[in-house]
């Protein structure tokens, strides 16, 4: 066997696990969900692993990311601490946001995470910005701004992107397009060709990628990342994917065209990693370590966070400003 | 009315507050062909449900499922009301609204006074707003009171199915921008509400309970809340005059002056953050009219200056409960 | 000469007089602002006639339009009433907008001018709903939206173009590409190719004019709206013109390049259609009658304005809102 | 400080308010390489000269002259300051925040709670705001009440330039974003501004004027107009304890409850309209901590719930004045 095949090998092995764990991590929360064991609602993003290993594998753990509401994925990839994300899901004490942002509002700074955002194309000022901000500081990292498909149709797509077409932005932008936006189809509100064209017309150059196939993802985002580190301003990827599951935890997505839903599991980015690794001559006893072990971490999480004890009700009077803060005697 | 003069009640099975704005909706839809919905995913009938069905009757040009655009939601709205027809805007829950601001607050609030009356800005904007099981900062926000301060719109806060119809009703009928607040936490309250639904006067204050020793007034979610402290209060043989005040602007002053002059005792309940809350404007206004020494307690309640936090024991610590509004009614019944 | 060239004079002739008159109703106004008798500040549009009277000319008078800061020429081209505009500029009673909204809130209702807007983009949305609104009432008037090249770096413009393509509404978004926003190049903040490239990428069909060429612009926009009216959808066209005084009445321009301003004094608008009327066989006195015309008219107009009393402080309290209005005994 | 221990004052020329935030800026740039500003128009000094010959100094890095993308410049900014600078971030007018409205409510004043501290939102958000010259309805509003109503922010409303000096100082090292409120009608005013310019705590009330008879408390553009009121009153013999609070949140309510308890007559004026307007705050904090007994008079005068219009008389008709604060003072002397 070749160096370079073995070491492709040895690279898709480890997406196949990172993407492995993504998903182990949101069908453990969905059932903790399911059971009662954590308050509020996901947004799971089972199906569209591949976007979020493929990117994130090809950053610099300097290099920051923004997040959507569906961000569990992107926050995974990015490195974020599985035990303080799960604690943040159940809002218990050492989760990684105090339990103050749930589901909704991982983040994790230590490790570039800027935030999940529930606010769609929320995260699209706060990442030119932030690339902004690394060349006046004079740091080459750059910053990976993830959106879907629905966000293309808010005023901050556009401006952002011209934004950082204007001062050449060390910013990939990376449309998530699963097909939908919460219960809608995407094109069924989206106008003319879509992503890619918008951005060349703001200056931005884009081009799409199969958002299933989590190789061509993370080969194409590499490429991208090293233009946009060298200077050669913002670049979008974007990457057609689909959300198997509802908009929420509570969404059974009834609404969904079973057969476009079937189709799309056939397309099933784990999957398509899996045969690829299986017809490279890895063993199938490995591959099912892999997804053992990640359900187990998960699981170990799991159990890790409804022991956790849930915080003190005067934490919810810290973290809001030094100045002017309110204290709790006071209410 | 005599009680002996009025026609037999008719039987209304009682009915959620979701349901109620839904029928609400589909009322005024058949009344005039020129109201319309306009919002993101309301063709399968809202988040909520609150257009449930109303796509099979009215079509998809009439309940329009919009891209996720608020500030062109909002302003496309405004467009639409210009030309004389009455929009419905839906706002998923009120914090988006914040992405339409301007079109909200610099076009929708001031065209009429800008262009000297020619505009007749006759949109209701929905936003379903307040604390609802763990949603955190970005999807838990009250800020009705910015609306009373803003020149130019209504602003309704109901707490009843009934009250919630009728307002409703009231705000499609009326020229004026009405900012119709859903109490989210109350989507599931039941109560009864006639099959043909009247529009409700905006201004006109809901007495709860009738009482001689506390004057505590509300609005929205915590009415409920509200309700069940001056129940408990009423078991210590404490009477509370408790006002739904239904709308914030226009509020019920004279409603709340009579009962403040009479009981001496004032207490303004709000989900809101308490620190520039409508709850000051109120305290305020009866000291202004009354003067200081008509009264002789008065205070306010209402959240800390915290964002929504999302864990449940953090939520808990910084919401409104009955226990707070008891203990607070009771150091301003020591005073 | 043939009836055809006959028609194209007496029309040019009409397009002239036009672009003289919003010319001379901003000269005046000028003056009247530098002798101080009227209040605030003034956004004039001189060099630009020729887009507002050659969009304007092909409209109906149902059609409805949408404006901007810098509205007068649109007021005037739809058809406004010459003194309530004025009177509305000096803030005095019989303002079309009774004193309340001013030079950059200059609307008339009556002739289909939905509203200049202090806001830049401001008025877009307002013009995609106003689009939708009329189609709801089965009216086949068509909505003509004007904004500067400013504007289409800010949200609601992707937004409104993307909704009014969606839904195929009758608009004709009308972009006044001046070369500058306020006190900065246009290009300095503008990345990528411009308003066509975006509009296209949103799905609305769109094209570039000579927008100091009356004639082009007319024949350009008469193309257009004739399409969006029978039902094809929004179209966009962009009409490249030059600015040649200062943002404000306040504001000299010195630091724009002389030479620049020079190059642009010679493509003048009216002189441009002037030439051309001279060449086509129409008398000097023609012309010069018709701006002294335009002139008079606008003179007249300032001392109407002038003469006229202020508003009654009353007046203030009026046209807030029917419910919940405060009276002035309240104040 | 003992006086006789102070070094002798500097000669200190008075300049301009505009110009004292100018040399703010510049002093806090050239001490922290992080501080930047971004927004329209900057690089050629900014619309009313605040950033005048900044970018010759400093360059176009720092001094971003930016496309009209306001929920843009806002929230690169807060992004910027994620990553660790501290960008000024230019609103132009106030009124154009209303275009940034997610950004600057859903994002900058709640993320560092919503993630449990880990983000640092320490961006300064400068907003000229008020009445300015016949600027109507779109261009005049004085929204500070909405920010002190709303969880995560600092609250800035000064009104000379030593004290917009000091506070913009205090607001570019401060950690919390601040919503810097510059008082346009007062750009143009002159006072001493020392030449190495220290930061003013926020907080903290500045009196302008002390006095027993009656408290009378302001902030920003309206308090030149309630400082001749108060010169007014002192030529018929009435003391007033005049205060400018400087800051809006946090604000100095021990220095207003010293005050009021003593004058026993309290008077909270604001440019901004008075329904919902933060002088209910002030007044109901006032009534609540010292009781109504403590009080004799007390009310707002603030402006009526109308957009603003351009007509001059209009404008004046509206407007708080000197004879109007002058009115309700008297009217509160005499209860
Ligand atoms: C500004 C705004 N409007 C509406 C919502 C409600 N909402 C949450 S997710 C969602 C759909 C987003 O679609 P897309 O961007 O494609 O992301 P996906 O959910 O498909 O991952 C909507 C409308 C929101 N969070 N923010
Ligand atoms: C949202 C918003 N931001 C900023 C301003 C201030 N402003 C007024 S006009 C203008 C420039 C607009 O440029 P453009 O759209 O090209 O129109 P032009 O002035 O060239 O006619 C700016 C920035 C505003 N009115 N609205
Ligand atoms: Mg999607
Ligand atoms: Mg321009």
């Amino acid at each position: 066997m070749e160096a370079s095949t073995e070491h492709a090998i040895a690279r898709l092995t480890e997406l196949y696990r990172l993407m492995a764990r993504i998903r182990a991590f949101e069908e453990v929360a969905l059932a903790a969900h399911a059971a009662g064991e954590l308050p509020g609602y996901l947004h799971p993003s089972i199906g569209q692993e591949a976007v979020a290993a493929g990117v994130c594998s090809v950053l610099r753990r300097d290099d920051r990311i923004t997040s959507t509401h569906r961000g569990h994925g992107h926050a995974l990839a990015k490195g974020a601490a599985v035990r303080g994300m799960m604690r943040e899901l159940f809002g218990r004490a050492g989760g990684v946001c105090r339990g103050k942002g749930g589901s909704m509002h991982i983040a994790d700074f230590s490790v570039g995470m800027l935030g999940a955002n529930g606010v769609v194309a929320g995260g699209i000022p706060i990442a030119v910005g932030a690339a902004q901000g690394l060349r006046l500081l004079g740091c080459d990292a750059i910053v990976a701004c993830f959106f879907g498909d629905g966000a293309i149709n808010r005023g901050p797509f556009l401006e952002g992107l011209n934004w950082a077409a204007l001062y050449r932005l060390p910013v990939l932008f990376v449309c998530e397009d699963n097909a939908v936006a919460a219960f809608t189809a995407a094109c069924s509100v989206t106008a003319g060709p879509g992503a890619v064209a918008r951005a060349e017309s703001c200056g931005v150059a884009a081009e799409s990628v199969d958002g299933n196939d989590v190789e061509a993802v993370a080969e194409a985002a590499a490429r991208l990342v090293a233009r946009v580190r060298r200077g050669d301003g913002p670049h979008l990827l974007h990457a057609r994917t689909y959300r198997l599951l509802g908009h929420t935890s509570t969404d059974q997505a009834a609404w969904r065209d079973p057969a476009e839903v079937a189709a799309a599991k056939g397309r099933d980015p784990i999957a398509r990693a899996r045969q690829r690794l299986l017809a490279a001559g890895v063993a199938e006893t490995v591959l099912d370590a892999i997804l053992a072990e990640a359900r187990a971490e998960m699981e170990a999480a799991r159990a890790d966070a409804l022991a956790a004890p849930w915080p003190d009700a005067a934490e919810a009077w810290e973290d809001v400003q030094d100045i002017g803060a309110e204290t709790m005697e006071q209410a | 009315m005599d009680a002996a003069l009025a026609p037999p009640p008719a039987a209304v099975e009682p009915i959620t507050l979701v349901e109620a704005t839904r029928r609400a909706v589909a009322q005024e839809m058949r009344r005039d062909a020129s109201v319309w919905v306009l919002g993101e995913d309301v063709a399968r009938g809202g988040i909520f449900g609150q257009y449930r069905g109303l796509i099979e009757e009215f079509g998809p040009e009439r309940i329009v499922s919009t891209p996720i655009s608020e500030a062109t939601i909002m302003g496309a709205g405004l467009g639409a009301a210009l030309v004389g027809t009455r929009p419905i805007i839906e706002m998923r829950i009120f914090d988006f609204a914040l992405c339409a601001m301007d079109e909200l607050v610099n076009q929708i609030a001031k065209i009429r006074y800008m262009f000297g009356g020619q505009a007749k800005p006759a949109v209701v904007i929905r936003a379903p707003h307040g604390l609802w099981r763990s949603s955190a900062a970005q999807h838990s926000q009250s800020l009705e009171t910015w609306f009373a301060h803003l020149p130019g719109v209504v602003v309704a806060v109901p707490a009843t199915p009934a009250d919630a119809a009728g307002l409703l009703v009231a705000a499609i009928r009326s020229d004026d921008p009405v900012l119709f607040f859903d109490p989210k936490a109350l989507f599931a309250a039941t109560g009864p509400v006639p099959s043909a639904i009247d529009p409700l006067p905006f201004g006109v204050a809901r007495h709860e309970q009738w009482g001689d020793d506390l004057t505590l007034v509300c609005w929205s979610s915590i009415v409920p809340d509200c309700v069940r402290a001056a129940e408990a209060l009423a078991r210590d043989g404490v009477g509370v005059d408790l006002i739904d005040l239904r709308t914030l602007w226009p509020w019920d002053e004279a409603a709340v002056l009579a009962s403040a002059a009479r009981t001496r005792r004032l207490l303004v309940v709000h989900e809101a953050v308490r620190a520039g809350g409508f709850g000051g404007e109120i305290l305020a206004r009866v000291v202004e009219r009354l003067g200081p020494g008509a009264l002789k307690a008065a205070r306010r309640l209402g959240a800390p200056r915290l964002p929504v936090p999302f864990s449940p024991p953090l939520e808990d610590a910084m919401r409104v409960t009955e226990a707070k509004i008891l203990a607070a009614a009771k150091s301003l019944l020591a005073a």
